[in-house]
């Protein structure tokens, strides 16, 4: 989609990694590392919608987060808006703070279950400065029925709420700084589907409105195609592929997305047959991924070449980046 | 000697020899063999009489020891291993004829050598024991002949026949450990004793009991009773219960339950006065206790009868002065300060002290308030706390009892500290009445006369009383030392009280002596 | 495991440690004297500085730590003052009296507790389970000294059914018998308490259990309930109550002191006691090293039986 | 897709306003308190014992007698239109001794437990929500002191320092934190990884403020009832302690030095009122708090407010 | 496929929960069949009474609480409902064969793969050890594992979801059900996990001809695997139909709502349709019909009155006023 206005980017991420030690005995010794997110390069331009989608336990949300600074960065540059804050003490952070919001996946453990709504939205305003008395009231009662929820709920707690409404009063709560990039981590996977498609609707209006950039995660394809204007598809901490959805969709290059897209149950029983790739075994071991490519134990093309080799992530087509030795012929003009 | 708490170390036992053996026989029963169970309240320590300090041991020691003389009930020494000593003129001398053919547990006779052996311990530089200030004015002991013994003194010592009763130690099973070490020497103190007593050792199960068999070649005679064994309580309730179950035959009963005892159908109690005494001490170094008048008026605020009859079923007597009734050196007349609230009043007000505002007395702005010490786990005397409190405040005293734990307890009331108003504590009395340890100036410092109580002519009187060699005269010495006490009222003298001893009566020939719990056990027999 | 066992085993070693230190210094640094410096006041002061010396009182703490820590590297953990004898050998001469009775207890404890919390838990709001919960409330509040004296009082003095108190009947042989019935009641009643802690416990996890998925598996599998229960359900909800177990060990040393006071029963509690007001300290320091041990121990057990019972956990 | 769906599918709104209307209103505490008393037992407790404290606290108005005035010659008197539950051993009223015992035994347990349940909670808080090393030396700590023969400390630190029940509680505060720092130290750890603990940080809060204002309230339930629990294990470790003679001191009358003032086969025997009432009013008391406890778990438990 | 007598027939199937004194319809007259071979899909979004319908079935209803009230349940003509639970412990692992959604906590945790599967075999089958063991290898095997002697010495901890799932179809098929509900089966599991079982459980319903019923809340799932779909929505059932005549032509409103608000992968959506508001809790069902508050083309009568279910075509049911008989405009 080329909705977007500008094609400034607003968001770089190089070569990011996030290890998790392994601890163990007595004295807390390092005797391994999770790699949850391994070198992964891409960026986000702004008002565009950029999808992260991949298995469970590829290190989706551990990118989201350490983007967000919720995690320390192990190496790798996050440059927002010109500025790399991998390495921001949290006070210099702050400032960024108001600028990138996340929307987490769980309605019911994003909420603070002590608090009403009004306080929970009151907390960034708050912390900010921003506001006072009356004028914040209103603020957060605009806020609510921005989100589609009716301002009287304000002094009312999460509890009393479905998920879906939960997930409005996280959405208004990252709103509320009047952030440019907003990390959805997995925003809708736990609702409902009628419910999930009133969020996914709001998100996109408030987008238009606001021009917000958005990080998208999930593992729902068929969301994250909705959404989002490019995807990344990863795998065991590392990114495959990156491509605009209609490319993605159309011919995925990459053996894992052709896996992935193929997986997806068939909207309508009348395409029930038709072929797809049905991987084996599981997903490896972050704390011990596979030499060479790291899909290769599961790739149903795979090559002696991909059991040594690392393949490069690189453009192989025009905004089409894959790490894939199949393409290593193929290159970019 | 004195003790200060509950558990002060019993004196050294002296019993009197058998003569009354044929009348046991007269009364016919006194059928050989059977045993008994003794209930006691603490754990032996050691059966090593020159350091034993702890009465559990005592008990043990007077079953497997024996001495050159003894205590008979009625405080008097009598003969035990030998007859009275005969004393030199110039009372420096004691010597001691023994009995022939005494023998030890292991077969080997008691010899002059043993009662040397032992004696010269208490002399030696190196005894680590608590007895060595009983033998200051000991300078030597010689053996005249197998059987007969001379101990040489250095000054006259009038209490010194008193220190007749320990128990002779076997030279030729310790005369190669050091004396330094004989303390600790617990292959003989504690698992192999042996003595020249009626009973002899077999096992001692820590935590659990002690048992004893009768020795056959005891030199009084066999003993009626083939056994006798001591099972240790941890607590007074269990005690007694097991006594109600016949697990045990003989116990010392605690006052408070007399009541229960009394109904037992297959026991009996016996009762005596003990050789004690207990009192409050005051502080005399302290404001207000430092006036006489003051100690006075407090002795007669305090209803003591009354408190004889809530503390101890009404069983002991209102004490007047620091001794014991049974005593020879006991007064006849003291003053006395009976129970007179009015008079209290009175005396106080001489003293300066007038009700205040709110009812407590008050001198010079400063409020009659003090506390008294009592030291825990001991619950008479911090009922004796309570009640003293209780009475006090009737005529506008304010006293506050305070318990403490033993070792701080007696961190706080003794020297360098003297850190008290006023303490509840009790002597129990050594078989000589010397009162110079408690009262003399002197011992101030040294620990005793902790309460700082000062007087001239008590000093005077009292570094006299031991050479005076005449009992006559050395009771008429120290019965003005009582006099001088009771009047001054250092301390308020509460009461004499009494031992009940709980008896199955299953067991005869017992004999109560106020301090010697295994007296003459030798004769006990049972009728079962 | 044994490599896992070993470690635990080395890092038990500074926590004794800090133990040992945390109890020496708060002991030494308390008023008051070893009874034994102020028993005998007749004793001369020279003496008793002898004494005083001998025991190398007088030297700065640090260095009686260390002399002390030096000795029991060695095992010797020194001589009683009071009582004079080494300090092992009286630990040792009691210590079996001490575990009997507290491994009578936790057996009795396991095997009464267990069977009322699962019954109160899968009868959960019923007569039986008010019952449970009630009975072990009354449990956990009732002071045991008093419950100990009521009990004698009932089955030894009334009924004439147990002995007042100790190990064994005195000068008799030595007979099982003769030591259940000396052993039943100070059990019990050191158990009580334990036993409650322990049948709530039971409940609440197998409470837990019992709505887990695995149980409606087996549910949905056709077994019935008793075979869901306490094959599916029990090795479950045993596995947190194993670490009671281990957690009990300490608070029973703790109520053996009173516990043997009340029945007389010659243990080290009793001995420890004792000991504090006699301030003897090679004997308190002693007790509570070996209480600190058996914790140590009791916890590495509880934690060795939740990884046999619960194949989750790997070394 | 069938072309007559269409005019059916304009219908469907496009989801930004929600219609839905809220269930009732019911507020946490509301849930909570309904579901208190949804627990018989734990009424019960909580009824009682606010009969006990309520008399305890006004005993100067309604003991009929001054604690400590004896009558020695009244001593072990049955109870009586003059004493209702009778005399101690020095002729004291057991009935006001028993009204002003329990404000010391419930002084002692409550002063206890705040003591407690503070340290533990600032130090689990700490350790759980800094983690590392903070929580691995905290954590060794917790497990010196839990390994330490609690009652034996308890002793040694009592006889030492002179029973006054200031030192008391002090020693039982100091004694008895670790259960509630790993209580604590548990929620910190599993509530700091909770998502709304994560949002916080993303809006640039500081941890001081996570911790008081986000996290502790969650944590508080188990607090609670492990405070609650706490106030009756200690009114009766105070009560074990005067077994020992260290409990509280007289004349300070404490339900647990009146028991064992009590424990004497003659009393038992002549005198059953003595033992008797503070024993059951221990007894009871402790038995309400677990009750309360209990209920409170149960109503405080998290999957219940927030599902 | 679809034969004269029914596997199951549930009828007019009542299971109440009772809570504070209030009566909650959870599931509320739902009937339904299912035909030998057939696999019959219960859609519906959370809380729809899916789950608490099929443990009704097997008589698994929470209790104390929940209550299966009234009904019927013909299994194989034979009322289940009216034996007592002694019956059930036969027909329970036995003639029904059930598996969760959870893979990761469905198992037990402290017993061997190896001790769960062969426990069925030997209690129903009254199999010995080494049979069990043997029939429990050609389950697995069946269920594509490979390395299956490791694998039944093995606890649950050490499996992949995928394979516990797999493992949760060996055990459940293992005594040859007639009937295999599966409940949510593929839902904690990733897309290629999910392919995989959906591709068993389409293999092993070919093979044995045995039933299913399969609940989901996924359409695509339902695309993938079912014959006949029965829609549920707040304790009832609004549409039953045969899976394509439901995707080419949903009827009931939720129906369609349901099937609009699923962002494709195949088709350019700008905007998602969705249905406003969210799924009312069983204590506030409105009266009338159930999805009168979020249904666009609610008139009065529906606030009114519940509709009745009714066949529209054959093997078709709604239950919808615009769809009652008449008032059919398709
Ligand atoms: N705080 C952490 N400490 C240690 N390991 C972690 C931590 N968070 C995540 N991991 C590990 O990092 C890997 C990636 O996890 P992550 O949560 O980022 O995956 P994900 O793609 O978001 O998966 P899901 O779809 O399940 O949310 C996983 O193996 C996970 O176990
Ligand atoms: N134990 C219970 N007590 C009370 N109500 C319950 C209980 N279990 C389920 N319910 C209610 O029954 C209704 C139906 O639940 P059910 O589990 O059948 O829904 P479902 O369609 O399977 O949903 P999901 O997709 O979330 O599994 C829900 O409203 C639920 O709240
Ligand atoms: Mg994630
Ligand atoms: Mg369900």
């Amino acid at each position: 989609m080329s909705t977007n206005a500008a094609n400034e980017v607003l968001l770089e991420i190089n070569g990011l990694k996030k290890y998790f030690p392994i601890k163990k005995g007595f004295f807390q010794r390092t005797v391994g590392n999770v790699k949850a997110v391994d070198g992964i390069t891409f960026s986000i331009k702004k008002g565009e919608t950029f999808g992260l989608v991949g298995e469970s336990g590829c290190g989706k949300s551990s990118a989201g987060r350490t983007i967000m600074r919720l995690y320390e960065p192990t190496e790798g540059q996050i440059i927002f808006d010109g500025t790399d804050i991998s390495k921001l003490k949290e006070r210099e952070l702050l400032k960024y703070r108001r600028d990138i919001q996340m929307v987490f996946q769980d309605p019911f453990s994003s909420l603070n279950p002590r608090k009403t709504v009004g306080a929970i939205l009151k907390e960034p305003l708050s912390v900010h400065g921003l506001y006072k008395g009356k004028e914040r009231q209103e603020y957060i009662e605009r806020l609510m029925e921005k989100v589609g929820l009716n301002p009287s709920y304000a002094n009312r707690y999460p509890h009393e709420f479905s998920g879906g409404q939960r997930q409005r009063i996280g959405i208004a709560r990252a709103l509320a700084l009047n952030p440019k990039l907003i990390i959805g981590d997995e925003p809708v996977s736990a609702l409902d589907v009628s419910v999930q498609s009133q969020v996914l609707n709001l998100m996109k209006d408030l987008q238009e409105e606001f021009g917000l950039t958005y990080l998208f995660i999930a593992h729902d394809l068929g969301v994250v195609k909705h959404i989002s204007d490019r995807i990344g598809v990863m795998y065991l901490g590392n990114m495959m592929e990156i491509a605009s959805k209609h490319d993605l969709y159309n011919e995925p290059l990459h053996p894992y997305s052709q896996a992935l897209l193929s997986a997806v149950p068939k909207s309508h029983p009348s395409e029930r047959k038709r072929e797809r790739v049905i991987l084996q075994g599981d997903i490896p071991n972050p704390s011990n991924p596979p030499t060479g490519c790291v899909f290769h134990t599961r790739c149903p093309k795979a090559i002696d070449h991909c059991k040594v080799d690392i393949p490069e992530f690189r453009e192989v087509r025009k905004d089409r980046f894959v790490a894939c030795h199949l393409y290593n012929d193929e290159a970019m003009v | 000697a004195c003790g200060g708490g509950d558990d002060a170390p019993a004196e050294d036992p002296a019993d009197e020899p058998t003569e009354e053996t044929d009348e046991d026989a007269a009364e016919g029963e006194a059928a050989a063999g059977g045993s008994v169970i003794l209930g006691t309240s603490g754990e032996p320590v050691t059966f090593n009489d020159l350091y034993s300090q702890d009465s559990a041991s005592a008990d043990v020691i007077d079953l497997i020891h024996a001495s050159l003389l003894r205590s008979d009930e009625e405080l008097e020494m009598i003969p035990y291993l030998a007859d009275l000593p005969e004393i030199s003129e110039d009372g420096l001398e004691y010597t001691y004829t023994l009995n022939e053919g005494v023998l030890f547990h292991d077969g080997e006779e008691l010899t002059a050598e043993d009662v040397k052996f032992t004696y010269d311990i208490f002399i030696h530089e190196d005894y680590t024991g608590p007895r060595a200030g009983d033998f200051t004015e000991l300078e030597s002991v010689e053996v005249v002949d197998e059987y007969t013994v001379k101990f040489v003194l250095n000054e006259v010592d009038a209490s010194f026949i008193t220190r007749s009763g320990y128990g002779i130690l076997p030279k030729h099973i310790l005369e190669d450990v050091p004396v330094a070490d004989l303390e600790d020497h617990m292959e003989y103190n504690r698992n192999n004793p042996v003595g020249a007593g009626a009973f002899q050792f077999v096992e001692y199960q820590d935590g659990q009991y002690i048992e004893l068999v009768a020795f056959d070649d005891y030199f009084e005679g066999r003993p009626n009773l083939d056994k006798v064994t001591f099972r240790v309580f941890a607590d007074t309730n269990a005690e007694l219960l097991a006594f109600e179950t016949g697990e045990i035959d003989w116990m010392i009963l605690p006052a408070n339950e007399i009541a229960t005892a009394e109904t037992y159908d297959h026991g009996r109690i016996s009762s005596t006065l003990a050789l004690r005494y207990d009192y409050i001490g005051w502080n005399n170094d302290r404001e207000p206790f430092d006036d006489v008048r003051v100690r006075q008026a407090l002795t007669m605020a305090i209803d003591r009868e009354l408190i004889v009859e809530a503390i101890m079923d009404g069983r002991g007597e209102v004490a007047h002065a620091p001794a014991s009734p049974l005593s020879w050196a006991f007064p006849d007349d003291v003053p006395k300060f009976e129970y007179d609230p009015e008079g209290a009043l009175e005396l106080l007000a001489e003293a300066g002290w007038e009700p205040g505002a709110d009812g407590i007395l008050e001198k010079d702005g400063e409020k009659f308030s003090f506390e008294i010490l009592s030291n825990d786990g001991n619950v008479i005397r911090r009922d004796i706390g309570v009640i003293v409190q209780d009475m006090l405040s009737d005529i506008g005293v304010e006293a506050n009892p305070r318990q403490m734990e033993w070792g701080a307890f007696l961190e706080q009331i003794n020297p360098p500290n003297y850190d008290f108003d006023a303490v509840v504590l009790a002597w129990g009395l050594a078989l000589d009445p010397d009162p110079t340890a408690i009262w003399h100036s002197r011992e101030i410092e040294n620990g005793l006369n902790n309460i700082s109580y000062r007087n001239d002519r008590v000093d005077e009187l009292a570094a006299g009383n031991k050479q005076i060699v005449d009992q006559d005269e050395r009771a008429a010495v120290i019965g003005e030392i009582y006099e001088i006490l009771a009047e001054e009222q250092p301390y308020t003298y509460l009461y004499y009280p009494e031992q009940h001893i709980l008896l199955s009566n299953r067991v005869e020939g017992f004999t109560h002596h106020p301090r010697v719990n295994m007296y003459k056990v030798n004769e006990w027999y049972v009728t079962d | 495991m044994i490599s896992y066992i070993i470690k635990r085993v080395v890092m038990m070693i500074p926590i004794l440690f800090g133990i040992s230190i945390l109890s020496f210094a708060i002991m030494y640094a308390a008023p008051g004297k070893p009874a034994i410096m102020n028993l005998d006041p007749e004793i001369s002061p020279e003496v008793r500085e002898a004494q005083i010396e001998r025991l190398g009182l007088n030297d700065p703490i640090p260095v009686q730590y260390v002399r002390w820590l030096g000795n029991v590297v060695q095992g010797d953990f020194g001589t009683s003052y009071s009582r004079k004898i080494p300090v092992t050998e009286m630990i040792l001469d009691r210590l079996p009296n001490t575990l009997l009775l507290m491994a009578s207890s936790l057996f009795l404890a396991a095997i009464i507790a267990i069977p009322f919390g699962v019954i109160s838990a899968t009868r959960q709001y019923s007569l039986t389970d008010y019952g449970v919960t009630m009975g072990s409330f009354v449990g956990l509040a009732t002071p045991n000294f008093w419950l100990g004296i009521m009990l004698i009082m009932l089955f030894s003095v009334q009924l004439g059914w147990t002995p007042v108190g100790g190990v064994a009947t005195i000068g008799a042989d030595f007979s099982i018998i003769d030591r259940l019935h000396h052993l039943i009641l100070p059990a019990f009643v050191l158990a009580t308490a334990d036993m409650a802690g322990l049948t709530r416990y039971t409940r609440s996890s197998m409470l837990e259990v019992v709505n887990q998925d695995y149980i409606r598996t087996a549910r949905a599998k056709g077994f019935r309930e008793r075979r869901v229960i306490y094959k599916h359900g029990l090795r479950n909800g045993l596995i947190p109550v194993i670490t009671m177990f281990g957690l009990m060990l300490p608070t029973m040393i703790g109520g053996s002191a009173i516990v043997e006071s009340v029945f007389n029963w010659p243990g080290i509690g009793k001995m420890f006691i004792d000991a504090t007001f006699q301030r003897d300290y090679p004997v308190i320091m002693a007790i509570t090293m070996f209480g600190a041990l058996l914790t140590v121990i009791g916890n590495l057990i509880a934690d060795i039986l939740y990884a046999v019972l619960d194949p989750r956990i790997e070394y | 897709m069938s072309a007559q769906q269409q005019p059916q599918l304009e219908k469907f709104g496009h989801g930004v306003e929600d219609k839905q209307v809220l269930g009732e209103r019911r507020s946490l505490l509301s849930i909570i308190v309904t579901k208190f008393f949804q627990n018989k037992l734990a009424v019960i407790g909580l009824v009682v014992l606010t009969i006990i404290t309520i008399a305890c606290l006004l005993a100067p108005y309604i003991a009929p007698h001054d604690p400590a005035t004896q009558n020695l010659r009244n001593r072990l008197g049955a109870p009586s239109p003059e004493h209702w539950l009778g005399t101690d051993h020095l002729g004291r009223d057991l009935f006001s001794r028993m009204l002003y015992g329990g404000q010391v035994s419930l002084y002692v347990g409550f002063a206890s437990m705040l003591g407690a349940v503070t340290i533990g909670a600032v130090i689990g808080a700490v350790a759980g929500y800094f983690g590392g090393l903070v929580d691995a030396f905290l954590m060794r700590l917790v497990d010196i002191i839990l390994a330490f023969p609690n009652i034996f400390l308890l002793i040694t630190l009592v006889a030492i320092l002179d029973p006054s029940i200031n030192i008391l509680i002090l020693v039982f505060a100091l004694l008895s934190w670790t259960g509630t720092a790993r209580v604590v130290r548990g929620e910190f750890l599993s509530l700091k990884k909770r998502e709304f603990v994560l949002a916080s940080r993303t809006i640039g809060m500081s941890n001081v403020r996570i911790i008081f204002s986000q996290i502790l309230p969650n944590a508080l339930g188990p607090v609670i009832v492990a405070a609650t629990l706490a106030v009756g294990s200690f009114i009766l470790a105070e009560s074990a302690l005067s077994f020992f003679g260290l409990g509280v001191q007289p004349p300070n009358a404490s339900w647990g030095n009146m028991l064992t003032d009590s424990q004497s086969i003659t009393i038992f025997r002549n005198a059953w009122w003595y033992p008797t009432f503070p024993g059951l009013l221990i007894l009871i008391t402790v038995l309400c708090f677990n009750f309360i406890g209990d209920g409170l778990r149960d109503a405080l438990d998290p999957r219940v407010v927030e599902k | 496929m679809v034969t004269n007598q029914p596997l199951l027939d549930v009828r007019n199937l009542k299971t109440y929960f009772y809570k504070k004194g209030k009566e909650l319809p959870v599931v509320d007259d739902v009937s339904f069949q299912v035909h030998e071979g057939e696999t019959v899909a219960i859609v519906g979004e959370s809380g729809s009474g899916k789950s608490m319908t099929t443990l009704s079935i097997m008589q698994l209803v929470p209790s104390p609480g929940g209550k299966t009230v009234g009904g019927e349940i013909l299994f194989n003509g034979d009322d289940l409902l009216k034996h007592g639970q002694d019956r059930m412990f036969k027909v329970r692992g036995n003639d029904i064969g059930m598996i969760f959604q959870e893979p990761m906590t469905s198992l037990n945790p402290v017993l061997t793969i190896g001790d769960q599967l062969m426990e069925t075999l030997i209690y129903h089958k009254k199999l010995t050890k080494k049979q069990a063991y043997a029939r429990a290898k050609e389950m697995l095997e069946l269920v594509g594992f490979s390395r299956i002697d490791e694998i039944l010495a093995d606890y649950p901890h050490r499996l992949s979801g995928g394979m516990r799932q797999r493992v949760m179809i060996a055990m459940a098929m293992s005594n040859d059900p007639k009937l295999l509900i599966a409940d949510e089966p593929t839902t904690a599991l990733d897309v290629t996990v999910q392919a995989q079982i959906l591709d068993l459980m389409r293999g092993l319903s070919d093979k044995f001809n045995s039933s299913i019923i399969l609940i989901t809340h996924d359409l695509g799932v339902v695309a993938e695997l079912a014959d006949r779909v029965v829609v549920m929505y707040a304790g009832q059932v609004v549409e039953e139909a045969d899976i394509v005549p439901l995707f080419d032509k949903p009827l009931h409103p939720y129906t369609v709502g349901l099937m609009e608000s699923v962002p494709k992968l195949d088709v350019e959506q700008d905007r998602l349709t969705s249905i406003a508001g969210n799924v009312p809790t069983p204590d506030n069902f409105p009266k009338g019909c159930r999805f009168v508050t979020r249904c666009p083309l609610a008139f009065d009568r529906c606030s009114q009155e519940l509709p009745e279910l009714v066949e529209v075509e054959a093997g078709r049911k709604v239950r919808c006023f615009l769809h009652e008989e008449g008032r059919n405009e398709s």
